[in-house]
């Protein structure tokens, strides 16, 4: 299931219903980001996120297809905030089921490095003194270089 | 009217996420579009022209020469952060 | 925290408990292990898990000591389960929280494949007709050699 | 007495988990008291001696020609698998 919304969500009710779901898998991995409150030496007020309501959700869809072509998974959840998020608030949260737990983890990995570098989303970071609107960083760009995407 | 679309850094330029534009029965491609937009809002049209910015139309990535029309939503992009 | 406990566990009660204390976290993820109902084409009537009281818990410290030493680690929460498990309860529960995504995602994979291959843990599988001891499958040996063990 | 320990399969080869053994005064190795258990049950005697298997006294690893006294709980562990 994939959901972006525009209000907070609990991640432990959205895991716990997944876990339960997950009566045949030997595997569940879970990931939750979260708004930091610094940035370097900055404090971080919040964060302010846009999306393309429908390109977006299509672009996760399509994120989440290519890891079903290469791993073998029971299931998969997509949760992504927008609007204004406040330091703590979950931004994201993804959660994969599998028999293995390597392929739980791997399409886990894979599905977070093309959310931050493929999925339609925007993101301004909100200080005290100035706003900025982010990119992903050379990390991001290199981790999702790890995989090899195939359309 | 065509829907223009102006997402992240994209909108605060254009002071606004959205805009409305009449393009009854033009030919205009997307990057003459581009040129009367930098035509009023030199900072605008250059952003818009810079190579990281994507364009999609009716939420289908096109390529700068692709014809738009009245009814189009012509959507632009520029590098995306999620997570 | 590490538990290993006799009784089944509700992993989404310590998963909601553990990303409410990780305030500062970026990133959190969960490994959840449970009891499959097939192995091969048998169907699976159990789990009967041992541990060495005192030296077990000293074997998963050791192994969470070496992942504080290698990543920028800010929390860390293991639990396993021990006795008799049906097929669908949890074995195993690991949670890190980080401030980035790739120091909790390869601590949280780090630890699971310690944890299946040097933590003091002993498996049987009960099926209809039979009962196995467990051990370790070369992909998991595999798995573990993907890192360097430094004592 | 010492005690000893035997985990997983080994447990069911010495149809139980634990065993108290006395060692007074004695000077024996571990791989002597294997030798002892050898004498009485062939198969948990070789079971314990496999290259696998791994013997903790009072729950350090140790090489087989560590002595152990009447105090001491050696423990008998076989490949482990968690998770």
């Amino acid at each position: 299931m994939i959901s972006v919304c525009e209000t907070p969500f609990d991640p432990s009710e959205h895991i716990s219903a997944f876990d339960k779901n997950a009566d045949a898998a030997g595997a569940v991995v879970s990931f939750l980001g979260k708004v930091r409150g610094k940035a370097g030496a900055d404090d971080v007020k919040g964060l302010h996120l846009e999306h393309y309501p429908g390109a977006t959700e299509k672009s996760i869809q399509e994120i989440e297809d290519a890891a079903r072509r290469r791993w073998a998974i029971d299931d998969i959840l997509i949760i992504h905030r927008v609007g204004r998020l406040k330091p703590g608030e979950p931004i994201v949260l993804v959660c994969v089921s599998a028999a293995h737990r390597r392929d739980a983890f791997e399409a886990a990995d894979f599905l977070m490095d093309f959310l931050k570098t493929k999925a339609m989303f925007w993101k301004k970071e909100i200080r005290n003194d100035s706003e900025d609107w982010i990119e992903p960083r050379q990390d991001d760009y290199k981790d999702a270089e790890r995989w090899q995407w195939e359309e | 009217m065509a829907q223009l679309l102006f997402f992240g850094k994209l909108g605060d330029l254009a002071g606004g996420r959205a805009r409305e534009i009449s393009l009854p029965g033009s030919k205009m491609t997307v990057a003459q579009l581009i040129a009367t937009i930098d035509e009023e809002d030199t900072t605008l049209g250059s952003a818009l022209r810079d190579a990281s910015v994507r364009v999609f139309v009716n939420e289908k990535i096109c390529p700068t020469d692709k014809v738009v029309a009245d009814s189009d939503e012509i959507a632009f992009l520029p590098p995306v952060s999620g997570g």
